[in-house]
Parts: structure tokens; sequence; C-alpha cells
């Protein structure tokens, strides 16, 4: 429902996939225990009356894209609203987001966002959104089965041979399931994000070159040949990468010491394993769990000659056009992402890697992990294109390493891939030579 | 007894056996789960607590969640019961052409509206009629999903029942509609509670429609939202809320069920004949 | 009083003819009116908007969102010269076959049968069980299911000593189908509880004094008189398996969309893809395959024996 | 009153189940409709009581033109043939059912139905359900529910049918006293002539849609009007016999039998005729007598204090009743002499009478 | 021959519907179960046919033990109420069903089902279906069925009990005869007496799920062994009513009556008794008799070729049968005069006689 103006009163809403005693509950609390507060408070010494109100919601990505997408179109909707960095693309193609306000150039937080992240937000050079974060992806491994192995507790890949060599060892030292690389459609975007995208980077590759689809080129199939390697030489599970379940199951696996080195991001760290709070707690987790940067294939053989390689996402929060109060809108907008607002979020037990370097500086320092990916990975990091065929794309991309699982050859796959990819993109002329 | 009734009496017995067990088997896990303190897939005697009941409780939207369910389901049956009921007994006992035909095509378009592909239709009707965010929204919209297939049922129902009763009753002066008030409608009775069960059942699981239509408020979430929330961040369920939740959400069905199947026979009268 | 051999169908077709009520046309219009009415607008108009929407490239964001254009038959071709959307048919059908025809209504019938005439706890426990199956939201079932067929701790597993089979993995077809017929049977149950409460007993003891055994009693008394409840039956249930979206809860489609079938390639086209106009193609589609089903009973139906 | 003119009803599939059919019941009469099933007995009664809309001709009751009014209006009250009785409510709900319809207040109605309730010897039975009683009394809160009404006229659809052999006797003698004492103008519509015998002050025969005769039981027992109406009555049908006229006596199967009174210088000789006689009036003798028909007897039937005795006549059979002790074995040779005054002759299907 | 000792069955609900029956059924007899409704009638039929499992108890057949056989192995064929032709076979497959079971060769079937079909006048019926058959039709092919199957002995529940009353008449004379024709050993179900006692050559009279009385017709029409038979038997029921012994002459309601024949001798003065009469064996007369009972007629139903008249003599009714002409109008006094030779004495429910 958008936002209307009961006589001095201006109502504003804002809305996540988050909810209270659910999914996303801190972010829901912050906004509700915070941000309100304080927002309504702070107006209130400018003089305005301004009533500002939660709506939450803790659904699948895709039904609350599509709620968003309906309340968009039909003119409702709340007036501040998060969504994933890739869904940007299309909701600005649909008409359903429009530029920031002018006003929105003088935000002071511009200043404190690297680069490449306020990228995230932005399309056809024009700026839709702020965004509210950035993660990254490492290799997690479990020390103890690694010095079993014989391997270092500080283990380092250089390349992907050192993968597989480690794999081996694990497999030979009894671990049941050496390598965890996410595959196949039942992951969804999981296999995309956590496996698939930071293989083809490290083999030099971008699903999206220059606003063109790349198709099967060498990268990808590079990519695949390390997941046949993986999958067919029983240093990965196959089965647990079809399983509809299959990655809070190899979460669980990898708490209860069954998987030697995982592909994850740093929620992985966070929310998972995370001895508090994480859904699959690892009371030692300082003490066994390590982490290395995903290598490129060889060294410089990755992206931008990168030696190593990540991928990052991000959700943003954007104004609805159809808002009755786009600047106090804005200035809620711009509030939940203030310097105090994000410490008081990210406070206690949430830590997270904020856009603004201010606040990463103070609130990441305890932790050593998300220290680690803010200095070492994201300056490495690549981002998905926020366009409306990606899903498709990335879903192609899932049915390829699928396949290569189990059993397909990497050039079949990739050329059911291409066959795809020019589906999508309406022809081969339209791909990147 | 013979030895072929020893047999065909084992025979029944074991199948019997397989059969209670294969439908009672997968509901094991809501019967141990909801009061294991960390509840896995697995199976087993619960650690017993009732820790998981306390979350539930402390839960903000579960219980107003059912509350909800319950406002959705009974409306959207008693105004699916009355429709029908109404619709089902003028074509059962006038001859209205091509009656037969407009049923089935109904029955067939209602189809499509379950479907996903509706969404976007039935999203800006109710835009466009303001019946977003009214529980009244979701009601009609549902009924209207379920209307046809309960029609059908139910003009089964009155087809069964013998014409003396409404004669008789209509010699003695009573008018139409009294006849239905008085005659038709206690003797369908339990037609109509196996209709009002079908159609709470069907709405009690909805997820789509309310989800979509009730966009600012989760306070007025039905169950069937609310259970898709009991999720972490990363998208794992979070089985301790979840089983817990999945109980409560089931135990009104099942009392529903019972109260109605005792009171009035759970079944269909005549059985159901083209 | 009639006699119990004429018949079924013409004495129905005498004694409901008539007007019992004296209601006549116009009353009868009125108290079909309500009912009329909601399904007109809030079922027939949106339905007949997604048939519209089927003849658009329609999408629920991107530019197709704000600007549609009308495409014609391109979402119809184009799915019926995918070999997803074949693959995915043929899973229905397996699906609505394997679950629905042959499962519910064989197992529904035989519930039915071996309870036929019996009263008590047992009667009562069996058909509660079999009802509750029916009546429990999708969401709770579909995560007992899951819990049932898990590879590591799943209850089956542990009841067949075999741990580590992936029941969803290696047999997916499978299992949703015998998922969808423990979720479903109790309509068929229920359905032909009544119809065997219709045959008259004589008949079948007529069968049994002449020596008949249970099969052919079966075959020469009990099927030609709940012909009309299997018909009837099969199309409602046909109907719902067709539409039925549980699958997805079990297996999400997969694995490699070896269980994707009809609804949820809808959903996956429609509302992870966003394709609305591919979707509601494919739900027309559905619905003249629907309709086909629909008149083959039919037909079926009107035949005589 | 109720009085029929030119009564026509022709079903949608064509079927003429009332032919022009014209009929007056007095005040206060007990009239029986007889016939053979299909002949048209219940939509006589459905469209008196305007469950059915004639096709053409009137109803009056009371002298009230009702053919277009509705059921409800017509101010008769009728028994169904399965009585019914509303299954969901009591004894007294079902006996006050129409007082509720005509808006008596709840007190009254339920004075009421108690009253007429007693008066039927269901005092006991006030609480139950229909389904917990019995057929009998079932019937009796099916009357009790008519009596509630304080109509014009009752009409029964065969409701007696539905009640077992012994039950139906002792409810035949029940509801005619009933219906002496009410005084009510009730039309009974039957397929059993004994009924129909046994309660009507008249009666009427249909067939087809038709009424062939009308009268009082003894009329239509003694002199039925056509042989259809003679086959149909009685509870051992009429013999009818085809007859040859010989001069002044007839010839059956062989036999001489005498020209029966009634037809007395009515017939022309060598005429072929229908000789009618009723098993009741035969005098049965196990020796030869003048003008008997005999021959072997092939079947005896205990009528109780009486027997029916079949016997072969040529290649016909004639039926007659011989009192107790009198009874021949099956395979002996049997002698019926009909009675002159009783025995009837039909020409062409009618009664030849003066 | 059926012979059944001790044949008891109670049903899963406690109902004992069987109590200790012994009953021996002769070759070639024609045998009526006669009672009211739920007294086990159809049960000792259905546990005869192996339809039930006896709880205790035997059935033979033909000098076999049939207790623990299935019903198709027991040789017996029965014709139900309904008579249960399958409404989607025609005639002739309807007929040759039992010998379809019996994998008989189809043309042999067939030309067996012709033959018996022709022999009950069903020639040109035999490609209908039943549903385009009268009740009549039907009941003859429920019969060719069973005659198909050449079983040791028929067993009939009720078959006439669906057919309209006229062809309930001829029905029982037809089957009466086929039944002498064929010879076959037959039990037959009724709750009708006059059925009963019209086509049995013996029969049995039950009252919960025990026999009261096994005879002859005759024997159970003019001595029925106690009340209940007594007022089970006869077309109209056996006037019953309380009697002290005064002397050598009875007191019945006020009025004194001769003590009958079969009693003499056999009462004590002062007894308090049952005085039973049927209204057959009554004298009636408009003036007051010696002997007789008096009273006001309140109803006088026809009954064809006499009237049944009902006396209130005294607190009580009395029935008599009139015959023709000599009926009183309603509201005359009447004197109904027993014949002593005839009435019969009942103590504590049981006939007092020799
Ligand atoms: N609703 C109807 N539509 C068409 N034909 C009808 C209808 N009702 C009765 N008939 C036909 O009208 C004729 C007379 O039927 P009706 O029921 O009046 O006979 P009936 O004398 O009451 O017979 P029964 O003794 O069997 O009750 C029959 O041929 C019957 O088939
Ligand atoms: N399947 C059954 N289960 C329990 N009780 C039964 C069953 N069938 C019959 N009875 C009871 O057994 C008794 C005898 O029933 P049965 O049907 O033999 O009577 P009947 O003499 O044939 O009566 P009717 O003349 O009404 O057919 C009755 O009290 C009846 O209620
Ligand atoms: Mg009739
Ligand atoms: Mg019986």
């Amino acid at each position: 429902q958008s936002s209307s103006g009961g006589g001095d009163t201006i109502e504003l809403t804002i809305t996540q996939n988050a909810i209270a005693g659910g999914k996303n509950a801190k972010s829901a609390e912050y906004i509700t225990k915070w941000v309100i507060p304080k927002f309504e408070e702070a107006q209130k010494a400018k003089g305005k009356d301004v009533k500002v109100k939660f709506i939450p919601s803790g659904v699948d990505d895709e039904q609350y894209k599509t709620k968003l997408s309906l309340d968009l179109k039909s003119g409702k909707g709340a007036d501040v609203l998060d969504i994933d960095g890739i869904w940007m693309g299309e909701f600005v193609e649909a008409g359903y987001l429009k530029p920031l306000p002018a006003q929105s150039d003088a935000w002071e937080g511009w200043s404190q966002i690297p680069e490449a992240v306020q990228g995230l937000a932005a399309y056809n050079g024009k700026k839709y959104a702020l965004p509210v974060g950035t993660d990254g992806r490492v290799l997690y491994f479990n020390k103890t089965l690694m010095t079993k192995a014989g391997l270092p507790a500080d283990w380092q890949p250089k390349s992907w041979q050192e993968i597989l060599d480690a794999g081996a060892k694990l497999k030979t030292a009894g671990v049941p399931v050496p390598i965890q690389i996410n595959a196949g459609t039942a992951m969804g975007e999981a296999t995309s994000m956590q496996g698939v995208l930071p293989l083809m980077a490290g083999a030099g590759g971008e699903v999206q070159k220059d606003g063109k689809w790349t198709g099967a080129g060498q990268p990808l199939k590079d990519a695949l040949g390390l997941y046949q390697k993986i999958y067919s030489q029983g240093l990965g599970d196959p089965k647990l990468q079809q399983e509809a379940k299959g990655r809070d199951k190899s979460f669980a696996q990898f708490a209860e010491g069954k998987i030697g080195i995982l592909m994850e991001g740093d929620y992985f760290w966070r929310g998972v394993i995370n001895p508090k709070d994480g859904v699959a707690k690892m009371a030692d987790r300082d003490q066994t769990v390590g982490y290395a940067m995903i290598p490129a294939m060889e060294p410089g053989k990755g992206l931008r000659g990168q030696d190593f390689v990540s991928m990052s996402g991000g959700s943003l929060r954007t104004l609805n056009p159809a808002s009755k109060h786009p600047e106090e809108a804005f200035e809620l907008l711009a509030f939940t992402l203030s310097a105090d607002g994000l410490k008081a979020e990210t406070g206690t037990d949430n830590v997270r890697i904020t856009p603004r370097a201010d606040v990463n500086k103070e609130i990441l320092a305890g932790d050593p992990l998300l220290t680690y990916i803010s200095e070492k990975v994201l300056p490495l990091t690549a981002y998905r294109p926020p366009v409306a065929a990606y899903p498709q794309v990335s879903t192609a991309l899932q049915e390829a390493t699928a396949a290569v699982v189990s059993g397909t050859s990497p050039d079949e796959a990739a050329a059911e891939y291409q066959k795809k990819v020019e589906g999508i993109a309406g022809g081969a002329g339209n791909l990147a030579s | 007894m013979s030895p072929g009734q020893v047999l065909g009496r084992i025979g029944f017995c074991t199948l019997i056996a397989v059969l209670l067990a294969f439908f009672s088997v997968p509901l094991l896990w809501l019967a141990t789960a909801p009061f294991s303190a960390d509840p896995t897939y697995q199976v087993s005697l619960p650690d017993f607590t009732l820790a998981n009941f306390q979350a539930i409780l402390e839960h903000p939207y579960a219980l107003g969640s059912l509350y909800n369910s319950l406002i959705l389901s009974v409306g959207t049956a008693v105004l699916v019961v009355a429709c029908a009921a109404l619709a089902a007994y003028a074509l059962s006992r006038v001859r209205i052409p091509g009656r037969d035909a407009l049923l089935y095509t109904l029955l067939l378009l209602s189809s499509i509206i379950t479907g996903t592909a509706a969404m976007v239709p039935i999203y800006q009707l109710a835009v466009e009629l303001n019946l977003i965010d009214t529980h009244l929204g979701v009601i009609l919209i549902l009924t209207g999903g379920l209307l046809p297939a309960a029609v059908f049922m139910l003009k089964d129902f009155m087809d069964t029942t013998p014409k003396s009763y409404e004669e008789s009753a209509r010699v003695f002066g009573a008018s139409p509609l009294q006849i239905v008030r008085h005659v038709v409608i206690p003797l369908v009775r339990p037609g109509l509670a196996t209709i009002a069960v079908w159609a709470i059942a069907n709405v009690w699981g909805n997820f789509l429609m309310p989800y979509l239509l009730f966009s600012s408020d989760p306070e007025n979430q039905p169950a069937s939202v609310i259970i898709y929330t009991l999720y972490t961040e990363g998208g794992q369920a979070n089985l301790q809320l979840l089983s817990t939740f999945g109980l409560l959400y089931s135990v009104p069905v099942v009392l529903m069920y019972l109260f109605v199947s005792k009171k009035y026979g759970f079944r269909f009268h005549g059985g159901i004949k083209a | 009083m009639a006699l119990a051999t004429s018949p079924p169908e013409t004495r129905t077709e005498r004694a409901y003819s008539s007007d019992a009520a004296g209601l006549g046309r116009v009353r009868a219009s009125l108290f079909a009116a309500p009912a009329l009415l909601l399904i007109a607008i809030f079922l027939v108009f949106p339905a007949l908007w997604v048939l519209y929407l089927s003849i658009t490239n329609y999408r629920l964001s991107g530019v197709e969102a704000r600007d549609p254009q009308v495409v014609g038959l391109d979402n119809f071709v184009n799915a019926l010269t995918s070999g997803k959307f074949w693959t995915s048919t043929w899973l229905t059908v397996e699906f609505v076959l394997g679950s629905a025809v042959i499962g519910q209504v064989v197992l529904g019938f035989t519930i039915a049968w071996l309870l036929r005439d019996r009263t008590g706890p047992l009667k009562r426990l069996v058909e509660g069980l079999v009802i509750l199956a029916w009546i429990l939201p999708g969401a709770v079932v579909s995560f007992l299911w899951v819990a049932l067929l898990d590879r590591d701790g799943g209850t089956l597993n542990m009841l067949l000593g075999i741990p580590g089979f992936a029941w969803l993995l290696d047999y997916p077809m499978l299992s949703i189908i015998v998922f969808n017929i423990w979720r479903g049977t109790a309509f068929s149950m229920m359905l032909y509880g009544a119809a065997l409460g219709n045959v008259p007993p004589s008949h079948l003891e007529s069968a049994r004094l002449a020596g008949a055994s249970g099969w052919r009693q079966l075959r020469d008394v009990v099927f030609p008189h709940i012909r009309g409840h299997i018909l009837t039956n099969l199309l409602l249930i046909s109907l719902w398996t067709f539409n039925d979206f549980t699958p997805f809860m079990l297996t999400a489609g997969g694995p490699d969309g070896k269980t994707e079938v009809l609804a949820v390639y809808v959903y996956k086209e429609a509302l992870i893809g966003g394709n609305l106009g591919v979707g509601a193609a494919i739900s027309a589609v559905i619905l003249l395959i629907n309709l086909v089903v629909a008149v083959v009973y039919l037909r079926l139906l009107r035949r005589k024996p | 009153m109720i009085s029929l003119s030119g009564l026509t009803k022709v079903y949608p599939g064509g079927v003429r189940a009332l032919d022009a059919v014209d009929l007056t019941i007095a005040d206060g009469e007990f009239f029986a409709l007889l016939g053979p099933s299909g002949c048209g007995k219940t939509t006589l009664l459905r469209t008196i009581a305007g469950l059915e809309t004639a096709t053409s001709g009137s109803v009056a009751v009371g002298g009230r033109d009702v053919t277009s009014l509705q059921p409800g209006a017509r101010d008769l009250a009728m028994v169904f043939q399965d009585y019914a009785l509303f299954p969901h409510m009591d004894v007294t709900d079902n006996i006050a059912y129409p007082l509720r319809i005509k808006k008596v207040a709840k007190g009254a109605r339920a004075a009421k139905a108690r009253e007429v309730g007693e008066r039927l010897g269901l005092a006991q039975l006030m609480d139950r359900r229909p389904g917990q009683l019995s057929g009998g009394q079932q019937q009796r809160v099916a009357l009790a529910r008519v009596m509630a009404t304080q109509a014009q006229a009752f009409l029964f659809d065969e409701p007696l049918s539905n009640l077992d052999a012994r039950l139906r006797l002792e409810a035949r003698t029940f509801l005619k006293k009933l219906q002496r004492e009410l005084g009510v103008t009730t039309v009974f519509v039957t397929h059993d002539q004994a009924e129909a015998l046994a309660m009507a002050d008249r009666m009427a025969v249909m067939e087809a849609g038709r009424i062939r005769q009308i009268g009082t039981p003894a009329e239509v027992f003694q002199r039925p009007a056509s042989t259809f109406v003679a086959s149909f009555i009685g509870s051992t049908p009429m013999n009818l016999l085809d007859a040859t006229v010989r001069g002044d006596s007839l010839e059956v199967s062989g036999c001489k039998v005498a020209v029966p009174s009634s037809a007395a210088g009515l017939l022309t000789d060598g005429e072929e005729i229908v000789y009618g006689v009723r098993p009741e009036y035969m005098a049965y003798s196990a020796e030869p007598a003048d003008g008997a028909l005999g021959g072997m007897v092939s079947i005896v039937e205990n009528l109780g204090a009486s027997h029916l005795v079949t016997l072969e006549v040529g290649d016909r059979v004639v039926q007659t009743v011989v009192p107790e002790g009198h009874e021949p074995a099956m395979g002996d040779d049997g002698y019926a002499l009909p009675r002159a005054d009783r025995a009837l002759v039909y020409r062409d299907g009618d009664l030849v009478s003066r």
C-alpha cells in the first residue's frame, strides 16, 4: 500500500524479505526496534510528524520478487523496499523503479562506499538504489581433516590442481566428501554463486561481457572440466547436488566434519556454523575451520589476470516511484544506511560486511573472516550482471553443471548451454564473440 | 472356519496392517519432532521438551496466523457452501439446457485459476475491486475457484434426496425458500458438511493467493504463509519451529474433521455420479 | 417402490426431472445467481484474461512488463516445439496415470471394498488416517514426506534398514507418485465407499450363490454398477492431479527436471522465470489436455456397457 | 367436494397419463381410486393436489376452481406412499410442520401436535425421529400430520403399501374408522382391490388414464362393467370364459351352462360371448352335475376357511372356492356349478345387462 | 432334503437372530417360513444358503453337511426379494449367468437359457434388459435363472412382495404349479400368511428367532398352537378375547359362550383364559341368540363375496365374516355366534387341547 498522508501525518512504509521470528529476523528487528523510533524521533525534531510502518515478509526470494513486481506494477507497495541486486535491471526496464531523486547525490554515504559496490546500485549509468551490503566467497576447510590428510592448517591452494590434490589426499584419509562445490539446479542460485561463476572467473571468464552474453567459451568448459574431475573421481557427492535440500545438507555435513573443503560465502561463517546461533553450529568453528581464497585455474589465469577470484552479490534498498512522499522516503532510506544505523544493525552478533568503509573498519575488526574478506577478497571480486535475462542464463549454467555431474562431457554440456543462451539472447548474433 | 476363510482372514489383516502402516508412518515425524529439543528429519523418541511450543507462542505471527486461517477458511467455506447449495439445488431440480456442459466447462476453467499463471489477472482484479489487503478479497477469490467443484459434488447430493419430502412440504403451503431451509438443507447436511471440510482444507493449505493479496500486513497472513517464513536467513528450514507450527497448524483441521465426521458423518451420500 | 433392478440412469432421470418444490425457472435462476456471479467475476473473467495473456509476451518484469506485445501463437509454438515441454507433458502423464488413475483409484477402491460392510473402530481408524492425509495442509505434508524419504535419517530407510538410499534422487517419479497416492486416496475411497453402498447386496450374493469368485463378483456385479462413479472419480482426480503442484514441495521439479510435471513447469516459467505469457500458454495447453481427457471420460460414460 | 372435469394430463415425453377425466367426490366421502400400475392413479391424485399442472380441464375443491392455484393454496393434505416424514424432525415437529408454515405460534403448534398424536396413539413417541419408528407408527405420524392441517380433503397415495401384510389389515380398519369419525372427504389411491373394496364408500376403476367404472364396492364387485374391471376386482379373479350361445344355454369349453339371469333375453343364438363367474359364486362337487363345469383339479390353494380349487376344463382353467372340509385332492375330478343369478355375460368386453 | 439342527446365528451386534432352530424339509416339499418382520426368516434362509455363517449348529443338504462350505458349493439356488437381476445383462445372459460361472460353453448356455425362458413364457423378451421388463416379467426371469442351475433346492426370499396385488395372486398360482411340476425342494420366506397358506405343503411360523409351530397350512390355520400364531395367521385375524371359565360355559365381555369342544374337560372353574375364534367361524345374526357375542356394528368392510363386520362388544371388538346379502349397516346391533367345534382356548398363550 502506498503511503497516504493523513492530515499532517506522513505515513511511510518499508519492506524487506525479513520477518520477526523467521527469515532475516535480525534485520526485521533492526527496522522495527531501531530505525523506526529513531527516524520518527529525528523527523519530529525537524517538525515533521512521520509514522513509519514495517511490512515484513519471509518467503522464497522468487515469491518476494513476484509480490514486489505485482505491487509496483499496480502502483502499490511500500515506499522503501529491498531488492536483490540482480533484479534491478528488469525492474528498471519494467518501469517499476525510477532513478533516485536529485537529493540523493548529496547523500553523505556515497563517499564511504567503494566504487565497485556503488556499481551494484547503478544501471545504465544511473543510480536507482543504495547498496545495503556485499559479501564474498572463499574456500572453507576443516583443519582437523586437513591435518589428518597431511595438509597444512593454513592451506592456500594456488591452482585448481592443488584443490584436486588436496581432495585426493582427503579421500585417502577417509573423508567421506572431500570437496563440496555446488552444482545442479536443485541448489538454484547457490550453484551459480558458490560454484560455476567463481570457477569461470578463475578461468578468466564472465557470463556477460560488455553487455553481451558470452556463451560457451573456454572458461566455461574449463569450469565444467573441474566439476567433472571432482564428481567423477569420487571427490564430491553427486547425489547431494540433486537433493532439494542438498545445500542444507552440505552445511550439516560440514559441521559434522564430513566435508573437507567447501566453497561458500561469508554467510556460511556468520549464519551457518556460527557457534552461537548458526543453523549448523560448530562450537569449535574458530579453531577448526580454515579459509582460503579461491584460486584461479593457474596463477594469473583468472579474471583480469588475477591469481585469485571471488563473486559478490548484495541487496539494494530503493524507493517506490509511487511513493506519495518521495522526499521523506529517501530520508528514511538514507537513515537506514547511515553509519550509526549500520553500526546499530550489525552491533551484536550480526556482523556483516556493510557497504560503508567507515563502518566496516569499526565492526569487522573482531571477526577475522570478515576482515579477511573485506580486505583480501573484495578487491578481487566480481558481480553478476543486473539484467533481466540473468536468471535464465543462471539457470542454464546450473543445468550445465547438473549435466556434467551426472556424466555428460563438459563439451556437450557447454554446447547445450550455448544453445540456450542463444535462445535467451534472441540469436547467436547477440552473443559476445 | 474353513481353510479358505482362514487364509482370507489372514490376507485381510495383512492388507489392513500394510495400509495402516502406509498411511500412518509418514505422520510419525509430526508426532515426535515438535517435542524434540533438536529435531532432525529423523523420527526418534524425543528428548521430550515443550520449549518449541514456548517458542511458537512467542512467535509474533504464529498464533495470529492460525486465527487468520480460520477466518479465511471458515469465511470461504460458508460462502462456498451457501452459494453452491442454492445453485446445486436449482440445477438439480430444474432442467436448464446445457446444464451439464456448463458445469464441466466451469470445472475445467477452475483448474486454470488455481495455477500460477492466473496470479496477475487475479491480483489486478483485486486491485480494481479494492479487495487488496482484505480478508474478503481472498475469500471471494478462493470461493470463485472452489465453487464449480462444490456445485458439481453437491448437485449429486441433491439429486439423491427423495422429492416426496419437498412435495409434501409444498402441499402444506411452504414456499420454495422455506422448503430449502426446512427440508432440503437438513437432508443434505452431511453433504454440506463434507463440502465445508473440503473447502476449509483447501483454503487452509492455500499459499499463493493470501500471500499475494495481503501485501501490507503480515498480521493478516494465514498460517499457510507464515509457515514458509520459518526459515533462516539462508533458506534453511528451522525444524524446531516448523515441526511445532506444523503440528499446531494441522490440529484445527483434524479437530474439525473429527467433529464433522462425528456429528454429520463424513461421506459422499449417494456418491457423485455424472 | 421402484424396483432395484431398473437401470439407475432412467430411474434418476424420471425421479429428478420434475421440479418437486415448484421452483420454476425464474426462481431457479435466482438461486443459482450468487454462485454464477461469483464464478463469473472471480473465475471466468480471470481465466479468460489468462487465455489472453497466453498470446502475449507478457513478463512479470523487464521491458515486456511495461509494454507487452501480442505475439499470436508464438508461445504455443515455442512450447510445443520445445523438448522440455514434451518431457514435462510426458512426466505429467506418468504422474497422473500412476498416482491418480492407477494409484488412487485402485487403492481407494481397495480400501472401500475391504471396509465395505464393516463398522467399528477399525474402519474409523483406517478411514480417519486416509482422510487425514488428504486434509492436512500441503506445507506440512510435504515436510512429513521429506522427513520420511530423507537419505540419512529418513524413517523409511530406517525401517527398511537401508540408510543412504536416495529415494527422491534415484526414484523421483516413483516417490512423488507414491506421495500423491498417499495424499489423494481419500477422495476415491470415500466416493467408492458411497458407490459400493449403492450396489444391492443381493446382486453380489446372487453371484456368490452361483459360485462366482471374489474377482468375478467384482467384474460381473460391482464394476458395471459403479461405472458412473468410476468415471466421475477419474474425471475429477485426473483434473486435480494434472494441476497438482505439491510434488514441487518434495523435489522442486528435480533432480534434473525428472519430476517437472506441467504444473511445476508453469510455476517455474511464470513465477520463477517471470514469463507469464509462456506460463499462460502452457496453462491453456493443460486446459486443452484436461478437456480432451474429460471428453474421453464422458464418452466412455455415455456409451452403454 | 372435489370435482374434476375433462382433466387431462400429458407428460412432456408425450405420455397421456390422464385422458379427460370427469369425477365428482362428495363431501365426507371415502373414495378409492383403483387400477393397475401405470394407469394414472398417482397422476390424478397429484393433479388434484396441484403437484402436476393439468394439460387441460379443471379441478374444483369445495366449489372453488383451484386449477391454477399453487398446491399450498388448495387446502388439501396429502399422504405419500413413503410418508415423506422429515427425517431430521421429531414426531412433534413433523406433525406440527403444516402449522409452522401457517405461522401458528410455537406453543399452540406443539399443543395441537400433542393432541392429534394422542388421538392416534403416538403419545409415547412424540420425541422420536421417524427413523426410530416402525412402519405402522410412521404411517400414523403421517396421518397425524395431515390431520393437523384441518384441510378440506385428504389425498392418500397407497399409504398402506409399505406396511407388511399383517399391519396392512389392521391399518385398513383403523384408517376407515378414523375417516368416519373425522368425516373428511378422502381420496385414496391403491392398486390393491381388496383395500379398495374394504375401505371405500365409492370407488373408481381406472385403466390407461381413463375411468372405467364408478360405483360402490358391492356394485363394482358384483357387476363389473367390463371384463377389464371384472378381472381386476376380487381376491380371486373372476373366471372369464369364451362361450357360444346355444339356444337357451351357453357352451363353455365343451360344457353346457345356463344363461345368467342378468343376460336373459339379450343374447342371439350362436353368438360368441364371454361368460364370467366369480369363484365365490360356484358350487363345487365331486359328482357331475347339470350345468356345471367339470375337469381335473390341478391346484388347491388354502385360503384359510376355504380353498381355491383350480380345475382344468378343456384347455381353460376355472377357479372355484370350496369351503373348508370339502376340498378335493389335486388330480381328482371336480365340478363347479355357477350361480345363474351371479354369472355375467360380456359382449366385446362390456357387460350385457338391462 | 434340508436339515438344520441347533442352528443359531448371533449377529456381531449381539442380536440373536436364530436360536437353536431344528428343522427338516423333505425332498420335493414346498416349505414356507412365515413370521413377522425381524423374526429371523431371512437370516434362516441366508444361513442355509451359506451367505451367513452359523454361530453354531449345522446345515445339511441332501444328507451332506454343508455348514462350512462356501455358498457356491452348496448346490442351492436363491431368488431374492428384489430379484437381483444384473441390470447390465440381457435376459439370456442373466439366466445363463450361473452356467457361465460353472464354465458351461457359450452355445450350451444360450440354449439352456432359451429353453428355460421359453418354458416361463419369456421367449419374446430374451434380448431385453431387466430395466425394460415389468415386475412380473422380472420375477419370471429370476425364476428362470434359478431353474437353469438345476440346484438341489430353491430358496425364495419374499419373491412376490415387489409385485402389485393383482400380479401377486397370479404369480402365487403360477409358482405353486411350477414347483409341483419340477418337484424341487423349495423353501419360501414370506411375511404374508395368505401366501404361506395358499402355497405351502408345510409351513413354519417363526417368532424372535425360534420356530413356534410347524404343520400343514390347515393345521396351522385351524389349530394355532399359541396366541401369537393365532393372531398372525388368517386374512382376518382371530378374535382373541379374555374370558373366565364359569362352570360349563365361558364369560366373554359380559356374554356367555359355550366351551369349545377342543377344550372340554380341560378347564377349571373360575380360571382366566383367552377365548379364540376366527371371524370365519362365527354365524352372524341381527337377532340375539344364545351363546352369541353381541354389540354395535362399528365398521363394515367389503371382502368381495362377504363382509367383515366389526362389533363393539363391551370394551372389546369382535370381528365376524358375514356372507353377501346379510351385511348390517354401521350402527346396527349385531350378534355373532361362535362355532364351538372351531373355537379355541389359550392358557398363558398356549393352546389348551388334548
Ligand atoms: N414425470 C413423468 N414424466 C413422464 N411420464 C410420467 C411421469 N410420471 C408418470 N408418468 C407416466 O404416466 C403414466 C401414469 O403414471 P402414474 O404414476 O400416474 O401411474 P400409477 O397409476 O400411479 O401407477 P403405480 O401403481 O405404478 O403407482 C405412466 O405411464 C407413467 O410412466
Ligand atoms: N447384518 C445384520 N447385522 C445385525 N443384525 C441383523 C443383521 N441382519 C439382520 N439383523 C437382525 O436380525 C434379526 C432378524 O432379521 P431378518 O432379516 O432375518 O428378519 P426377517 O424375518 O427377514 O424380517 P423381514 O420380514 O423384515 O425381512 C432382526 O432383528 C434384524 O435387525
Ligand atoms: Mg402411483
Ligand atoms: Mg427378510
